[in-house]
């Protein structure tokens, strides 16, 4: 059997799926060991991969594309196409994406987060306010944005998916997402936020073994889009610590986020909205490509759909 | 009027040994007047002055001092403050009103002139004393405490300051209380000798010196010195 | 001579006594603090140890923080002894001081995450690895301490021991050493401190297990009564090393010292 | 008197000498040792140099440094001031000392990243709650450092202070802070690198300028050559502020050691 | 044999100024002698002392020491290491051969039994002085260097103090250079008594004491002094 080992979040949302695939031994199925290496932050998991400790981790196709630009040899396949959102109290009387004009806005990831860059590219284009000068932003960690957003300090907040979801549970409703975004700035369908990174070397050396693994992955995938008691299992292991309308919720994004159509087409959605960020964030957030660097999407994925 | 009531001063060491350092000891210098404390080495006699100085509250016993103006003391080892200079060692210890007096005539007197800008650990040990004698004569205190201040000094320069500090004396009206083991010295200088016993302190025996000072030549001081070890035996 | 804590017994029970104290008014002060806040982000005392018995009753509290001291255990004495070295060797010698001055100011302002993070590409994620970078960030601070502390010894006591023809192990230890030790008690004390804080970092970054990573996993989910837990966890074994080790050790070291009781 | 600077100008040229040797020397090595590493995770001075250039010219550089250097700044000033004040009010009275002992321990050993979050939590996202969290973070060291200077004080100083009757400002200023001087020294040099690595983690939690804020964004894409550019335009300062303001006010706070020069 | 040749020593003060210590003075004590050097206060001879004993090696001139054992020293100021005992602190001096010997002797003719597990720090001067001396003579110098030993203790002591010395010095082969300001002490222990001039510390006069040491009597001595006097006038 080929081992591979995984770099994820101990309670990340990859670990889901990954726990779902060994829990039903969907790895074995395919011939395979898939080991989890936990880790507490995704710079650690991005540390661990370059560092050798493991063989794949989750990112996402612009990190990818810069790293190939500046020379890393790293690959990805798509995993999921769940992505950041506006929330905002289901109270708030912010209704439209212009309604958010001097509004104290919190942002995870920074000013050159990619969700936050099609979001402000929708606003300018939808409601014609540039938000970032427009409005007080406060840019921050997730969990502490989400607790500032609770506490009613920020009006509203731009967050990763499931702290979304977290929120929505909450009180909270979607103003926006960058899904939204994406398709209003050119997207043709649902275009994946994150996959498995790689390095190309090493797929190359272990293409069978990556082939099968992403075929285990979309297996655990299917499950968990149909079954709802493997929600609840998850759960009762302590591998999801959300319950009751979290959960709920948790699992409503989750399964929107199945990437569903043929990768060939996600990494030409991909290659799209690279060009659009390339405009709206510059050399700055893309790198020196304006164009997303050939070979980005694994080519060793053939028998996709 | 300087009045000490020691009944019992101890000291407890690091290994928990308890050394009684002064025994039942009164002792009083009236207003003006100079005496001098004798004893032999290790018996007590800076216990005395820090108690006095209240530089050390727990004994048992009263002190009471009833000079208002300022004190001055010399300690045993010349403690001065090392990285200010000579100068600011001595500027410091006055009070603002007076300080920015001339000093120039002390340093003189005290062949410190020329190293006013020296740090401490830049004089030789004799040089460091002067400077703490500086440091009290420039004072003015109406009590002062001298703690052996002539040693480490060549025979010519502690006569000249031996003259200097009776000069200061009877300048303005000063308490004095100074301990030396120079008996020769305390007989030049003071108006009453107190003998101590070993540790712990106790005063073995007062020998008023009732020579006018101005009559102390070198002959009568031999005499006096005769007489007292002759009234007190064994004082050497 | 009297033993290590030459402390009598009324003094020993008086000082525990205050240090009760002292915890007790602490415990109140949070307690009515977080009454008034009355914030997710601010817990009750209660609420804190609940989780921490919990924690410690699964057993991942005593395996976490066994990690974590560990790690903490080895950098504390990898940075000790070579920045005590070095520092010393700094303050005596005047000329490799103005040579390796720049040095120390450089490698004292490195970001923990840059040392962290090269320390683990170039040697992998390894136990070693984070050691090594931890103990790395730790020295220049134990330099720049004990230089000073080399800087300020008396040549009084340099030029007894020339003359008395002192070997290089009794200068170092019965007169160098002496001089330095609140220099070295305070570059431990804010040593072990500062070690422990990058250990949360050097967990957070590339290990998958110990206090740090836990906090940061729990930081996920605003966990404040689990952050605190195991952020006190650490506290109550650092101030028994205070109270059982570093405190009778000063209290020997300082016996000489006038008025020391 | 002598000004500040008190050294010759064949012993400055000397001095300057000695520094730039240093620095060519570290350069070198660096250069060598990328050289053999070849990797993107270790690059070459000139790299980081070219990136310092195009992120100077375009004022990114200027701009965060100057938010950074604001923050180390006003943290500093808090901590040393409030740090100093507590050091060596404990390290004087021993009563305090022994109640609030556990106190410094505790507040010595709590991570950045909950103070930070708690001061944000509690005062908002706002410039002052980072501020003010940075410098509790930075106190308890100060604090400890300090207070083993009040403890090592010399009571001989103390003592002719009492019988000349040294005003309170006078006994500080001429007594007790030349022996502190060391004290000091060593904890301002290790304090401004810990404020800065301290305000490297709030930056990264809840700023939206400043150095760590830019070294989090370079991270995300392992552009070491940004990251370590970032890093050595603040060692730069800080070599700086060692060179023009520390090194000569220090060498006039030791003009009186024998052999200072 | 001590030979000492030192053609100038000066040194720079903090603010700049360059102070002249000692000028051309050559010295030179035979091995198994006993010599005195007397200069007034800050002449510089703690500064000789310094510089034959290596302490400070910036100056212009050549230092022979011919001796081969044990080099001690009293120095002006005890010296001894404030976080050891009394006894630690003297035999932390000790080489390791002789580092378990009975030292109960020494305590007991110092006047420190009973203190032995003190710290310097609870010592009176006096104490800590005769603890400095105990130093010295527990390591049975061949070079012993001694800088004003004998001041801030009561005169019996000193005596008894002194009369150790010379035995010290007669029971062993042992090379003395001792400074003093206290001529009597000078004439009572010398073979030669070296006189310095203010400084720069240069060697105004050499007085050789030929008396034996067994006949140094009161009587004698006062005389040896006034013919001292008298052949060196201003010696005081
Ligand atoms: N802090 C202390 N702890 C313990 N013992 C002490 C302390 N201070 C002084 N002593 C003891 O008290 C006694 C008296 O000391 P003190 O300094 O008063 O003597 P002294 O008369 O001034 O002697 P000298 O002439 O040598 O200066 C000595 O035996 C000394 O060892
Ligand atoms: N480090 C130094 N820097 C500048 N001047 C110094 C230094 N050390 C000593 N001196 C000066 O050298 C001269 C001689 O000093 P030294 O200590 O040798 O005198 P001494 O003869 O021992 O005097 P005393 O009898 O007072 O002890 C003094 O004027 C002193 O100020
Ligand atoms: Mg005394
Ligand atoms: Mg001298």
């Amino acid at each position: 059997t080929d081992v591979i080992r995984i770099g994820v979040l101990k309670f990340g949302t990859v670990n889901w799926e990954l726990d779902t695939l060994k829990r039903h031994g969907l790895d074995a199925r395919y011939g395979l060991d898939v080991e989890m290496v936990p880790f507490a932050g995704e710079d650690a998991t991005n540390v661990a991969l370059r560092a050798g400790a493991v063989d794949m981790i989750v990112s996402d196709w612009l990190d990818v594309s810069r790293a190939r630009t500046a020379g890393d040899d790293l690959v990805f396949v798509p995993y999921s196409s769940s992505v950041g959102a506006v929330m905002v109290p289901d109270r708030s009387g912010i209704r439209t994406l212009a309604d958010l004009a001097g509004r104290k806005i919190g942002v995870v990831g920074g000013p050159l987060d990619k969700s936050w860059l099609l979001i402000q590219g929708l606003a300018r284009r939808e409601a014609g306010i540039d938000l970032a000068s427009a409005n007080d932003i406060v840019y921050g960690a997730p969990p502490l944005l989400a607790e500032k957003a609770l506490q009613g300090e920020l009006d509203a907040v731009l967050t990763y998916w499931h702290y979304a979801a977290r929120l929505e549970a909450e009180g909270f409703r979607r103003l926006v997402s960058a899904e939204d975004a994406m398709r209003a700035l050119g997207a043709s369908g649902q275009v994946s936020a994150l996959g498995y990174v790689f390095s190309e070397a090493w797929a190359g050396g272990h293409s069978r073994a990556v082939a099968n693994f992403v075929r285990a992955s979309r297996d655990a995938k299917a499950l968990l889009d149909h079954s709802d008691a493997e929600w609840d299992r998850l759960h009762a292991d302590g591998v999801i610590r959300d319950e009751g309308r979290a959960l709920a919720v948790l699992r409503q994004r989750y399964r929107e986020g199945i990437p569903d159509r043929a990768a060939a087409d996600d990494e030409a959605d991909a290659g799209r909205l690279f060009a659009v960020l390339a405009e709206l964030g510059g050399e700055r957030l893309v790198g020196p490509s304006p164009v997303m660097a050939p070979g980005t999407y694994w080519s060793g994925l053939t028998d996709d759909h | 009027m300087l009045d000490v009531a020691i009944r019992a001063k101890s000291f407890r060491s690091a290994d928990g040994t308890v050394i009684e350092a002064v025994g039942d000891l009164r002792l009083s210098v009236p207003t003006g007047r100079f005496t001098c404390l004798v004893g032999p080495s290790g018996c007590g006699k800076t216990t005395i002055l820090r108690l006095i100085l209240g530089l050390d509250r727990h004994f048992d016993g009263e002190i009471a001092i009833s000079e208002t103006g300022a004190v001055a003391a010399v300690f045993q080892e010349p403690r001065l403050l090392p990285w200010r200079t000579v100068e600011e060692n001595i500027r410091l210890a006055l009070p603002g009103a007076s300080a920015g007096e001339d000093l120039s005539g002390l340093f003189q007197t005290l062949g410190l002139a020329g190293l006013e800008t020296f740090y401490p650990g830049e004089l030789s040990l004799g040089l460091a004393r002067r400077a703490a004698l500086a440091r009290a004569f420039a004072l003015r205190p109406s009590l002062l405490l001298l703690d052996e201040p002539f040693v480490s000094l060549d025979e010519a320069l502690a006569a000249r300051l031996r003259g200097l500090l009776a000069e200061v004396w009877s300048a303005r009206p000063t308490t004095v209380l100074m301990v030396t083991h120079n008996l020769r010295e305390a007989v030049e200088l003071a108006d009453e000798i107190v003998l101590l016993t070993p540790r712990p302190a106790r005063v073995s025996g007062v020998y008023p010196v009732t020579v006018p000072r101005s009559r102390r030549d070198a002959a009568t001081v031999t005499a006096l010195l005769a007489d007292l070890t002759a009234a007190h035996p064994g004082t050497a | 001579m009297h033993g290590l804590g030459g402390l009598g017994l009324r003094a020993q029970a008086w000082s525990a006594a205050t240090f009760l104290g002292s915890l007790a008014a602490l415990v109140f002060i949070w307690w009515a603090a977080a009454g008034l806040a009355g914030s997710r982000a601010f817990p009750p005392p209660q609420d804190v140890l609940a989780f921490i018995v919990t924690e410690a009753a699964s057993g991942e509290l005593a395996f976490h923080l066994g990690m974590t001291l560990m790690r903490v255990g080895a950098a504390f004495v990898l940075a000790m002894t070579i920045g005590s070295a070095l520092g010393i060797a700094l303050g005596r010698h005047r000329g490799a001081d103005r040579f390796f001055g720049p040095w120390v100011i450089l490698f004292l302002n490195i970001p923990a995450l840059v040392t962290i993070v090269l320390a683990y590409i170039w040697f992998g994620l390894t136990e070693a690895a984070a050691i090594g970078a931890v103990a790395l960030n730790k020295i220049p601070n134990v330099v720049v301490t004990l230089r000073e502390g080399a800087r300020a010894l008396d040549p009084a006591y340099t030029e007894m021991a020339t003359v008395f023809r002192f070997s290089p192990f009794r200068r170092l230890r019965h007169v160098i050493l002496p001089q330095l030790q609140p220099y070295i008690a305070a570059s431990m004390r804010s040593g072990i401190a500062l070690i422990w804080k990058i250990v949360l970092v050097v967990e957070l970054l590339g290990r998958s297990n110990g206090v740090g990573f836990q906090i940061h996993l729990h930081f996920q989910y605003f966990e404040v009564a689990a952050i605190l837990g195991y952020t006190l966890s650490f506290v109550a074994v650092m101030l028994a090393v205070e109270l059982l080790l570093l405190q009778p050790y000063e209290r020997a070291a300082r016996r000489w010292r006038p008025g020391h009781a």
